[in-house]
């Protein structure tokens, strides 16, 4: 275990690690060596908690052009166009610092995607606050919108929907996920490898400084300062919170996509999370080739740097690019167009034949390119070698009693009305606050069941394709059952792609979880890997990218299982836009798939909202039948993609039941068309509120002929009422006016903001 | 043909979008970079949105001293056409092309919305093809947009015919729901709501085109008020 | 010389201030009474090379008056600050 | 008696400062040379009811420290302003 009385311990690493670094290095690690082993090997960076659960997810797929491992994932969506995309958490800065946190993550967000030489063309961002009944609540809540608002819009790249979730377990943890796509021609792809010796590495962008170096800043006070150079004890107590520069990211990224189009660059890379020393042994170890460092060269923004600050710093908006010492005088014009600083930093060195005759790829940090040597590490080491981890795992022993608490036979208190009234939440405040139709894709913008855009953009070849994208996380499910709480929420992201017409092609995942030294924690990730698994091999779906942010707890709670679910899909001929939720007078509404869960309860409403505004947490989870489910959603994609290619259809609306259940999604169509329904009884508040995936709320003119296909492909229909006046009746349990339907969701989330 | 200088500002982020906007109306458009000084063979002269120079400062500070600015005056005291959008408009009154600043939205957040506009002018580069009293849904997208001016200046744009556009139900607090103004001669127009992104039903409007279609056919139909 | 020089930007009187508004309404609920009038205004540190210490004042006020301030809706001025620690 | 305060809030030491840095490189092709270390801040002016001098200080820091500002990135600091005209 760490003991922080030792140096390593206080950076980070145990003695079992330290002793595994000796033994890498044949002799004892300098200070620098040690600083760059402690961010390296971290959990955030390393995974080494993770890594080993992670191999059970499928990630492979004729259309996979980049599977995990990469800075993104890539598909090829046809007609010569590559879809980058990848999903990352900001989660412990932003709780410091919720405008810096949210910005920062969204430009490192993007740099992630720009760096396979993709255009990031759109941004999500799945939030979760505690309950907004405590002043620090908005705070955070308002610092993250405008943190995202700050930096997305500036940058320059839309926002086209997200998340938000209020629940106190995240009032001392805040999530914020940000989740990038990009596109790209399929012939520039490019990857973080350095490749060539001789080959000259060139920082691009902001100069350096001791942004998010609280880690490591120990080195300064351990009493090495002199050693390493550092300045006073008291610059170790310097906040280390980093500051996002939309302006800088855009040029950077101009600049970037400039030099990949040029052909300039043989590799390319961000500096994200521990900086220099893994943008430089990252590309190194890809490569296969060593790389020697000159600190010297680095642009600083601060006096007095020693080397493991200017190694480790997460200064924001950097990249690393390998390229030829032939192209470096193309680079610096296209860079000084853009206003961006270029500086070789490193040489691409061959292999060295080590001491004990073993031939190995290093990672060499110089005082000067032709200096002493500072650090000598194999950048593979650094890398890809940090120990993995199988942590004990044990399902808690509290969660049989939490099961046994089923909400599903609650007798309903009060009037359904209210309950419903209470469920529903515009989350237009937030989103009204992102750019959302930048580079005029948006075909369907934040507050629908997935985004969808047009797969356009400069230097991409024509199509009349779209990408559509849905995040989705559950983790009132989680809590329940992890394992089938993850499937249903892939479910529930499939059936969101499903209602803009588009068929899902890959995943990509933020896992957000407690302390995995917790045994219940650990259980809990594995669980839920294993239920992304499941449902992904189930609907045959490749795993393209995700990130894992562990250690979201706070006086010893650990937040509930939090897996968010980036969904992508693909609509092969987008002219027109799809029904959305637009009923009109005189449809007939309909149910389409599952009219009950599979198992002996039909309307289960464990893990529901319904349940968690009264306080009951507990109760059993039920699944999907899978029949129904595999005729259902390839009917309502394809239902909804004949409209979007301009075909004319009966069909008016759709929508999916998520979460607040039936009831829900039929107020919200209410909500936003302002045209209310007749709805016949329904089984009790169970199947007004209960929330399983995999159904969805139809419109039709002309039933009969609808139906008649639904038949034709096996997908169940239930007839529920018809469109029209001014009120939602649905049996004798809920009769509320579309005024006031509409007037409390779009109120509920302005008052909570705004109460004081 | 006419012949569209969309200028690029490092920061600015919606020169492809106006660039596909007249390219789509039959325009020949091309992106000119913030350095140049010579803008001789444009017919038309766009100064687009986003973050010019990151908006640090003031949205339009630090721009309006790109070299292109000076020839953008020129070619607007020659009577060429020069329509400012959003970013583009907070440029123009900070170069003095057009009266009055825009201010940080009354509710302090960045919007991006549909609004409704009203025609409240024809006589513009902008607006000679709509209607007085028309009603054209587009959206807007900012943050700074909250028009202001002194009372001499308003009662001079009010006198002269100037509003050539306002917000049916104001969004940012701005001055007599002003949402575009032009010069006294009616070439140069600045306005925060975003025509290029209402160009198309596909992304849920195409109201803007009716004020593109003025602005690109206006050279050529040699505008003078 | 180096003069370390602060330039003050204020909204002149009579323009709207919707933050120093806002903030205004949120002093009570945070147990603030008894402040009125907040106006949110910018204000600019920077070194400036001079002969002296007018000289390196009239430099910031172009600066201020140039760049710094927009005179249709704000006031600018500088001063000389606390002597820079370099 | 009411005062008349201003409270400065800068960026604290090492955070960076990209607003301050873009002013700087823009600042030689104005014509603006030997201007460095160029650093945005805001101010908030306002009217403090308070029993004296002191009192309004002390009102004012607890205002810049727990809403004016974030301590993690910021320093505030109030100081007394030139008499109010009210
Ligand atoms: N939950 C996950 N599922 C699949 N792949 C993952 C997951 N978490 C991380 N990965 C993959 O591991 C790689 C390393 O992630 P990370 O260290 O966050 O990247 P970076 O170095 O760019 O910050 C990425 O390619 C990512 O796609
Ligand atoms: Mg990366």
């Amino acid at each position: 275990m760490n003991s922080p009385a030792s140096l390593h311990g206080a950076l980070g690493l145990s003695d079992e690690e330290f002793e595994q670094i000796k033994a890498v290095l044949g002799r004892d690690p300098n200070h620098l060596e040690l600083a760059l082993f402690g961010v390296m090997w971290s959990e955030h960076c390393s995974y080494k908690s993770s890594r080993l659960h992670l191999r059970r997810l499928p990630t492979t797929g004729a259309h996979v052009l980049v599977g995990p491992g990469e800075n993104a994932g890539v598909i090829d969506a046809g007609d010569g166009i590559a879809v980058a995309i990848r999903i990352e958490s900001h989660n412990h800065p932003s709780a410091i610092e919720p405008y810096q946190g949210a910005a920062t993550g969204v430009g490192g967000i993007l740099r992630d995607v720009f760096t396979m030489g993709a255009r990031p063309l759109a941004v999500m961002d799945p939030l979760f606050f505690g309950e907004l009944n405590d002043a620090r609540q908005r705070w955070l809540v308002e610092g993250v919108v405008s943190g995202i608002s700050g930096y997305g819009n500036s940058v320059g790249v839309p926002t086209i929907g997200g998340e938000l979730t209020f629940d106190d377990c995240y009032s001392a943890n805040p999530l914020v996920n940000v989740l990038c796509v990009g596109a790209l021609p399929v012939e520039r792809l490019v990857l973080g490898v350095a490749s060539g010796v001789g080959n000259l590495a060139v920082l691009l962008g902001s100069r350096t400084g001791r942004d998010g170096i609280g880690g490591v800043s120990v080195l300064a006070s351990a009493g090495f300062s002199g050693e390493d150079g550092a300045a006073s004890i008291d610059e170790a107590k310097r906040p280390s919170v980093q500051v996002g520069d939309p302006y800088e990211e855009k040029r950077l990224i101009e600049a970037c996509l400039e030099l990949l189009d040029g052909g300039y660059v043989v590799g390319i890379q961000d500096l994200g999370g521990a900086g220099l020393v893994c943008g430089t042994s990252e590309t190194a170890a890809r490569g296969g080739v060593g790389m020697d460092v000159d600190v010297t060269a680095v642009p600083l923004r601060e006096l007095g740097m020693a080397p493991y600050e200017i190694m480790t710093s997460e200064s924001q908006e950097r990249m690393v690019a390998i390229i030829t010492p032939e192209n470096l005088a193309a680079v610096q014009a296209i860079c000084n167009k853009w206003e961006v600083r270029a500086s070789v930093v490193g040489h691409v060195v061959a292999p060295t034949v080590g001491a004990d005759g073993v031939t190995r790829a290093m990672l060499r940090i110089r005082d000067g390119f032709d200096g002493e040597i500072l650090a000598e590490v194999p950048a593979s080491a650094l890398a890809d070698e940090a120990p993995l981890y199988d942590r004990p795992r044990e399902r808690p022993d509290w969660l049989d009693a939490v099961l046994a608490d089923d909400p599903t036979d609650d007798e309903p208190i009060g009037s359904p009305n209210d309950d419903l009234l209470d469920l529903l939440v515009d989350p237009a405040w937030v989103y009204r606050q992102y750019d959302s139709q930048l580079f005029l894709n948006t075909v369907v913008g934040p507050g629908r069941d997935a985004a969808l855009l047009r797969l356009a953009g400069p230097g991409l070849p024509a199509s009349t394709k779209g990408i559509a994208i849905s995040t989705d996380s559950n983790p009132r499910w989680c809590a329940l059952d992890p394992r089938l709480g993850t499937a249903l929420t892939v479910i529930e992201g499939v059936a969101n792609l499903a209602c803009v017409g588009a068929t899902a092609k890959a995943v990509v995942n933020c896992l957000n979880f407690g302390n995995p030294e917790h045994p219940a924690v650990m259980w809990q990730l594995s669980e839920s890997i294993d239920g992304m698994a499941e449902a992904c091999n189930g609907l045959n779906l490749p795993v393209i990218g995700g990130n894992v942010s562990l250690y979201n707890e706070s006086g010893g709670n650990d937040i509930d299982p939090t897996p968010v679910m980036g969904l992508l899909g693909v609509i092969d001929h987008l002219v027109a836009p799809p029904p959305g939720w637009n009923w009109r007078d005189g449809d007939t509404v309909v149910l389409v798939g599952a009219r009950h869960a599979d198992g002996d309860v039909p309307f289960p409403l464990g893990g529901s909202r319904w349940a968690t505004r009264r306080h009951r947490r507990g109760g059993h989870l039920t699944g999907v039948e899978p029949g129904a489910l595999h005729a259902t959603l390839p009917f309502v994609t394809g239902e909804v993609a004949s409209i979007c290619a301009g075909h004319d259809s009966d069909v008016t609306a759709v929508h999916d039941v998520g979460g607040g259940g039936l009831a829900t999604a039929l107020a919200e169509m209410v909500a936003v068309t302002g045209i209310g329904a007749r709805v016949e009884e329904l089984e009790g508040h169970g199947e007004l509120f209960s929330e399983f995936p995999g159904r969805f709320v139809v419109a039709t003119n002309d039933p009969a002929a609808f139906s008649a296909r639904a038949a034709d492909v096996g997908a169940p229909v239930a007839v529920l009422g018809v469109v029209g006046g001014e009120r939602l009746t649905i049996g004798n349990a809920v009769d509320l006016s579309v005024e006031e339907i509409a007037r409390r969701r779009a109120g509920a989330l302005v008052d909570a903001l705004e109460a004081n | 043909m006419t012949r569209v200088g969309v200028v690029v500002f490092p920061g600015s982020n919606c020169e492809y979008d106006a660039l596909a906007a007249m390219t789509s109306l039959g325009a020949d458009a091309e992106l000119v970079w913030h350095s140049v000084t010579d803008l001789d063979g444009f017919d038309a002269i766009i100064l687009p949105g986003g973050f010019a120079h990151g908006d640090y400062l003031r949205p339009g500070a630090l721009a309006r001293f790109s070299p292109v600015m000076e020839a953008v005056t020129r070619f607007a005291s020659d009577g060429g056409s020069v329509l400012g959008i959003c970013n583009g408009f907070q440029v123009l009154t900070e170069a003095g092309l057009l009266p009055g600043a825009l201010q940080k939205n009354r509710g302090l957040t960045f919007l991006c919305q549909p609004t409704t506009l009203v025609v409240s002018s024809t006589a513009s580069v902008l607006t000679s093809h709509a209607t007085l009293g028309q009603e054209l849904v587009i959206p807007i997208n900012h943050f700074s947009g909250s028009y202001t001016c002194d009372d001499a200046t308003y009662d001079e744009l009010i006198a002269n015919d100037r509003i050539v556009l306002t917000y049916k139900e104001n969004p940012n607090g701005s001055r007599g729901d002003i949402a575009g103004i032009t010069n006294a001669r009616g070439n140069v127009v600045g306005l925060m709501p975003h025509p290029e992104r209402a160009m198309s039903t596909l992304l849920g409007s195409d109201d803007g085109r009716i004020l593109l279609e003025s602005f690109v056919t206006a050279p050529i139909a040699s505008f003078v008020l | 010389m180096n003069y370390f020089v602060i330039v003050d930007v204020t909204l002149r009187a009579g323009i709207a201030d919707p933050e120093g508004a806002t903030i205004e309404r949120a002093l009570p609920a945070l147990g603030f009474t008894g402040v009125t009038d907040v106006k949110a205004g910018k204000s600019f540190r920077m070194n400036i090379d001079a002969d002296s210490e007018t000289d390196a004042l009239e430099k910031a006020t172009a600066l201020a008056e140039r760049l710094l301030s927009n005179p249709v809706i704000e006031d600018a001025s500088a001063r000389l600050g606390a002597v820079h620690a370099s």
